[in-house]
């Protein structure tokens, strides 16, 4: 596929020691900093379960009590297990539950003997939570051994989103059985903005259902069926970012989900996150991730969103540069880079469809080895069903002739209504069409040599390369604030979330991290 | 379950999708009537989701919306296959037995239809889906008179060939051509020949409701889909009784 | 005109297109539920043109046919713009001249809602369609809370910046999402302020019933497609009264 | 365009060359025969009107009488125009109203003078109505010149077929504003079996609307309104084809229609009209079309709604090349050959995409100079709707890609009803978007060399060279009678018309075919 476009490689090698130049100083503080997400992440692995009778989880009260009595900056590991030592309790659970009712105080032992029992004793919880980890990932190792792959790329990516995990599965099921290779569980449209994550089976969501272990269990138990079924193993994904991205993705490695929606700046930018919450809880989450094996999604297409398609192309570039590099530096391998971008280029603008082309063999043949994420028109769908399916089947033929990785079915009723059950067939029937008749087709695609496509092409990467110049002389967190991506605005001290952060003290210590770092 | 109602993304949601032109120019009137009609056909809420004008003083619009109405399967009135259906070796075991002699069939498209494909798929040797048509039928004797064929030169036809059954097709509805077409060619059969000498009358294409055969005054109606095997079976069910 | 029929091609022919799920697997039984519902919204004769199994028990369906309802033109309830047009020269000239200060403004997208494209297309500078959005009208003093912003916050931000008139968009209408926080919304300022001191309530979004506005306690709705001149036409007509 | 395929020019020149061979026994056949509408179109020209009360044309009446007094084989013009001189009447229409009225007789003079004044009048009548043909031919070029052709390739074709000429009417003039650059008016199911030519102007068709003088002639006053409004020349197609092809010729050049379906087979095979009759009616009528400036549509589409696609494609190639050799025989140069074929492979069909392509790019390489009509999928297409607009807007993007010269737009309502307004409206939004974003698409179209495309569409040219060597050999009157084309059998010596043929006499004389061919 690589080669199409004649990219420079110099010119390439350059965007990304800018990236990871522009990148470096966001790594550095995330690694210097920790939040209440990554701590509960911490207990979660380690065993805390459960939720009280007003639905907040066990885990954030007893973060909370650490916190009360002894700040987040020494992490939360050694003030919980040295309390499970100094009161026998032997449940993280329980001793939440006592915590909470006020009839545990914690403290940093002082004796360099307890540190070290309290950090054998986390080490060893958490130990038992990154082993289920481990197993699930091999069970996922196992199960694409027996039934196998999808037969073609990109694979097919399908979206329920009735709110209740009751119709979900079977919609989930449905479109499975109709040819779906991936099943995404659309979340409710307030959770990102909660600090904690619901318990249990849900059936009330907005536009989406809860993301939650159970919720999780559920569907992950039905495609399970569904993959024996059929003989084809059905990935699921859900979304790790907004407030609790390392629980989440915590919960994702321990329910055996296959791919989480992971952006490095979109709770910021869409959720007016506070940057530095964001920083920090990304990295801790990508560490789980690429324990777990999940392949993560990016979420450039959001930028296209907000920003017009044509203009703000390079914004893309230059995220996707970014997501790599913090990506890579969390551990995650190529294959686990599900690079996100989108056919959002106004339909009545003339070349639409070949600057689509060039935008979307960009990104492939920037990152030849990543399984990207194509995602489909949605700003300049209308009511007009008719032609939305007409667009779609466009976008499904970008994504063949460009070789995407993962295409995300696109719905004709994406300005009307969350997906029906039949738009979703539709869809997929649209999807077949394009690929059985044109999935081949990219064998006669070959841009003209200095032709409109590479042309556009390479204006594109030079742009996010002067793009990342200017990052990188001004910082990361100063674009971010100036609107760079999306036209959001985000300035670094502002935002949700801000409170939850707290800088390393000297004496640090996070069995997880130590454990994914090693 | 004998209630039901349409499916949008939840059980008993009520969700449907309507689209229509109205003969208006597009303005906040033209929508506010474009949600008038849906609301007479039973959507509450209608939502309406695209107007877009056309030329002068025509308006499309798209809604989505919730029906009231309730559906019940157990009023749903269909022609069930009310015979077995037999393979062509045992179509052509009955009609030997019961019958003694080939069964005569005659086809044609008449009126101004020229649409042959569907009538040649019943009768042709090809077939259609994988089934033989019915020339392939030993018992069976065949006459396709092809397109355009007028009632008479039918009747006349039917007449010469001692037809059991005539199968006629029709493809052309607009302005009801079908109906119309299907009509004089009933009377013309039941005027031409008595009560008892009359060949069995099927009519066939893809628009047709298949309730109305005896308002058009034949024996059976095929729509869309509709196999040779189907027809063959009817054909010994109707005319030799039976398969035992 | 004042009574119209949807039209396929030809005047008065009523023709219109729709279509469906239903919750049975897919049969003549199921095709006649098919047509049966049609026939309850109106449609008569109603064309099944497909139908299409889905997964185990559903099948969705394409019916074409003719409805008989008439639409009367003259029946239908708009909400008509019933204040003048103006440019933002004339709006900044008239809260100038009425008023003598500035117009406070107070903007968000409340509940769980973050599709702020909508409201900063009214708000922002950079407006939408050509239009500048109302930052950009001097004698407007506008604050844009952004998305996901809860009612009590909405309420104390409006007090405090002792806003004229607040804009809330909602754009999320799953389970009628955009209907509750708009009850939820016009509720608490209800009890937070006195009839006289209450801020002019607005609320936007495309999918919004622009008849509503009293049902939902809020003073006007705008739709798709909104322009922010309409909105600062509405606000001085509202506020300031009139344009003379 | 050319070169795409690297076609071989000696494979190229010898089916040309075949085509020629077997072709030639059948224009000899037509250059030794005349028909009824032969002679009706001969009589129209030479100023015949009207129709009497049961709607039969005068001209229907007149070569009637001829006929049963001195037969066909003489022509009729020398026997009307002697009759002329003999009763003193001087208005031909006044003379077949007299002849209906048994009150002339007919014959052939015998003295040479006679003859030779008969066809002096024939030739001077004929001439006025050839010279209206010329004058409207002027009258188009002019427009042209005023208002400009389309501003694109292919141009846009659509179709009215209300089956009433005051509803086609606005419906055009829409279609023409919303960006239609040809408009064709279907015609009645019947028409084309009737022996005679309707009059006047008519409100009654089944699934399109009879073809007349005066119904020509309303639709193209109204879209040279349309044209002036717009500042396009909209073009206006009707049907030759039927037993009156050498008549609706004549008609069609009176009245400035722009476009004929006119086929050299297509009366034959699907309308079972007798071989030898079409093939006398259609050299006549192509030979008027050449005069008047008319592009001829050919009807090699339709072999696909009967035959397979796939195992049929070589048809449609053999078949343009007899209809290509046929009409340069009759007088009409490349720019007129608007030679058919079309989007009808099975959508289920792997690489039916390509394949469409391959088909369509043979057509383009072969016929570079022709204005190829790319007709839409009609086979597979099924009451689903939305899937019915996607298969249009592939069908659209190929006619982009292979620089197809007129775009027969397909509707998403194919399967269901003739077309509605709001089909014709979404149909044109289709093309429009697939033209404005993929217009130029072609330039990073490129076969790949040996590939899929390429190989295909030699494998379809071999096949139409083997099938012309057999034609040639058995001739092509066999090979109809055989099913060669859309399966469709069809012998010589039967099908509809066949009594209206006659075979020359020495005598024979024809003031049109004369001034035609002179
Ligand atoms: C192929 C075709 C043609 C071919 C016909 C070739 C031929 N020799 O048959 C050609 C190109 C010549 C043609 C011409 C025209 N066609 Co045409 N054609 C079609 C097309 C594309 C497919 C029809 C078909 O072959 N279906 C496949 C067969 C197997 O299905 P079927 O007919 O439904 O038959 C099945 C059942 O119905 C049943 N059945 C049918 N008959 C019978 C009879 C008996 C006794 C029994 C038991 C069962 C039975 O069994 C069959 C097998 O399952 C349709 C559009 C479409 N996609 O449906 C338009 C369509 C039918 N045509 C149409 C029209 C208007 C025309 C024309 C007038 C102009 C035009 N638009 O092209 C001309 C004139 C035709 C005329 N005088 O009748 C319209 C009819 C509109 C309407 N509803 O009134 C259609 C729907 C297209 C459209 N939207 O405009 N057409
Ligand atoms: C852009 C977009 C997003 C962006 C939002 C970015 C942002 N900062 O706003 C992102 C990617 C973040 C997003 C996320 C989600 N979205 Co979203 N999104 C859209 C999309 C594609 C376009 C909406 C838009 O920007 N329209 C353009 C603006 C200008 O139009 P407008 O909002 O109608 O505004 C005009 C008028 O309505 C009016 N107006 C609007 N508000 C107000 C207020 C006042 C006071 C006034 C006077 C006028 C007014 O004036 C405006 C100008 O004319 C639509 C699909 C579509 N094509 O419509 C889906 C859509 C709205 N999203 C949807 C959903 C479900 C979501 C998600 C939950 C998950 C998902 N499917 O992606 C998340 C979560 C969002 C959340 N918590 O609310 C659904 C909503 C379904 C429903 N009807 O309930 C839609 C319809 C897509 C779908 N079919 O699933 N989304
Ligand atoms: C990367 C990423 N994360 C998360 C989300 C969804 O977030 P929320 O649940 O906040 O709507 C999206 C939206 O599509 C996304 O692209
Ligand atoms: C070449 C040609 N002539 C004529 C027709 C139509 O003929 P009729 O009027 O007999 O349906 C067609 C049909 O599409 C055609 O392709």
């Amino acid at each position: 596929m690589a080669g199409k476009l004649d990219l420079d490689p110099r010119v390439v090698r350059e965007a990304r020691a800018l990236a990871a130049r522009a990148g470096q100083p966001v790594v550095d503080l995330a690694r210097s900093h920790t939040t209440v997400s990554v701590e509960r992440a911490v207990l979660r692995l380690a065993g805390v379960r459960g939720a009280d009778q007003d639905g907040i989880p066990w885990v954030n009260r007893l973060v909370d009590a650490v916190r009360a009595d002894v700040g987040l900056e020494h992490g939360v590991a050694v003030p919980v297990f040295h309390a499970m030592r100094a009161t026998g309790v032997d449940d993280v659970t329980v001793l939440a539950q006592k915590a909470a009712a006020g009839a545990v105080r914690f403290g940093v032992p002082l004796k360099k003997a307890d540190v070290t029992a309290a950090r054998r004793m986390a080490r060893k919880a958490t130990g038992d939570g990154l082993r289920t980890i481990d197993r699930r990932r091999a069970e996922r190792e196992r199960m694409i051994k027996r039934y196998g792959d999808p037969a073609q790329r990109p694979w097919i990516y399908l979206i329920v989103a009735t709110g209740d995990i009751l119709e979900d599965i079977p919609q989930a099921q449905a479109a499975a059985r109709a040819g779906a290779d991936v099943i995404a569980v659309i979340r409710s449209t307030g959770q990102s903005l909660l600090d904690y994550v619901p318990e249990g089976a849900t059936r009330e969501g907005f536009a989406g259902t809860y993301a939650t272990q159970e919720n999780f269990r559920l569907m992950r138990a039905a495609l399970d069926e569904t993959s024996k079924e059929l003989g084809r193993y059905v990935r699921l994904t859900n979304y790790a970012s907004g407030l609790c991205m390392p629980e989440i993705a915590a919960l994702a490695g321990l329910e055996r989900l296959d791919m989480m929606l992971n952006d490095s700046m979109y709770g910021i930018l869409f959720r007016d996150i506070n940057p530095i919450r964001t920083f920090v809880d990304q990295r801790f989450s990508r560490q789980v991730h690429a324990r777990a094996g999940i392949i993560i999604n990016t979420g450039e297409d959001n930028y296209l969103t907000t920003a017009d398609a044509v203009e703000a192309a390079h914004t893309v570039t230059v995220s996707q540069l970014l997501n790599e590099f913090f990506a890579h530096e969390a551990g995650l391998a190529d294959w686990q880079l599900g690079l996100g971008h989108a056919f959002e280029i106004n339909p009545e603008l003339p070349e639409s469809f070949r600057l689509e082309l060039a935008h979307a063999l960009l990104a492939r043949e920037l990152f030849p080895d990543a399984p990207l994420k194509w995602m489909p028109p949605t700003k300049h769908m209308t009511g007009d069903v008719f032609r939305g399916n007409l667009l779609d089947g466009f976008f499904n033929l970008v994504g063949a002739l460009t070789g995407q990785g993962i295409l995300l079915v696109g719905m004709m009723t994406e300005a009307v209504v969350t997906p029906w059950l039949s738009d979703r067939d539709i869809a997929l029937q649209n999807v077949r069409y394009v690929l059985t008749g044109a999935g081949n087709l990219h064998e006669d695609f070959v841009p003209a040599p200095g032709g409109f496509i590479q042309r556009r092409a390479h204006a594109v990467l030079a742009e996010a390369v002067d793009l990342l110049k200017r990052i990188e002389g001004d910082t990361l967190l100063n674009a971010i604030a100036d609107g760079t991506f999306g036209i959001m605005k985000r300035p670094a001290d502002r935002g949700k979330g801000l409170d939850g952060v707290a800088k390393h003290a000297e004496d640090y210590y996070n069995p997880v991290t130590e454990a994914l770092e090693s | 379950m004998s209630i039901v109602r349409p499916y949008g993304d939840t059980t008993g949601d009520g969700m449907v999708q309507l689209s229509f032109t109205l003969p208006v120019p597009h303005d906040k009137r033209a929508e506010g009537a474009a949600i008038q009609l849906a609301n007479k056909m039973g959507m509450d809420p209608a939502l309406l989701v695209h107007a877009k004008p056309m030329g002068d003083g025509f308006t499309f619009f798209v809604v989505y919306g919730r029906v009231s109405h309730l559906v019940d399967t157990g009023q749903v009135q269909v022609v069930e296959r009310d015979f077995p259906l037999l393979s062509a070796k045992e179509v052509n075991a009955v009609i030997k037995r019961r019958l003694r002699r080939r069964l005569n069939v005659v086809g044609a498209c008449i009126g101004t239809d020229a649409h042959t494909v569907g009538i040649d798929a019943i009768l042709n040797v090809k077939g259609i889906a994988g089934e033989k048509g019915l020339e392939y039928y030993r018992e069976l004797s065949v006459t396709n008179m092809g397109a355009q064929v007028s009632v008479p030169d039918l009747v006349e036809t039917a007449r010469r060939e001692k037809a059991d059954a005539v199968l006629v097709s029709q493809v052309v509805t607009q302005r009801d051509a079908h109906l119309q077409n299907t009509r004089a060619m009933s009377a013309a059969f039941r005027e031409a020949l008595p009560a008892g000498k009359r060949p069995l009358l099927i009519v066939g294409g893809p628009r047709f409701d298949e309730l109305m055969a005896a308002e058009l005054g034949v024996d059976r109606i095929f729509g869309r889909g509709t196999t040779p095997r189907e027809v063959a079976s009817y054909l010994v069910h109707a005319l030799v009784g039976g398969s035992k």
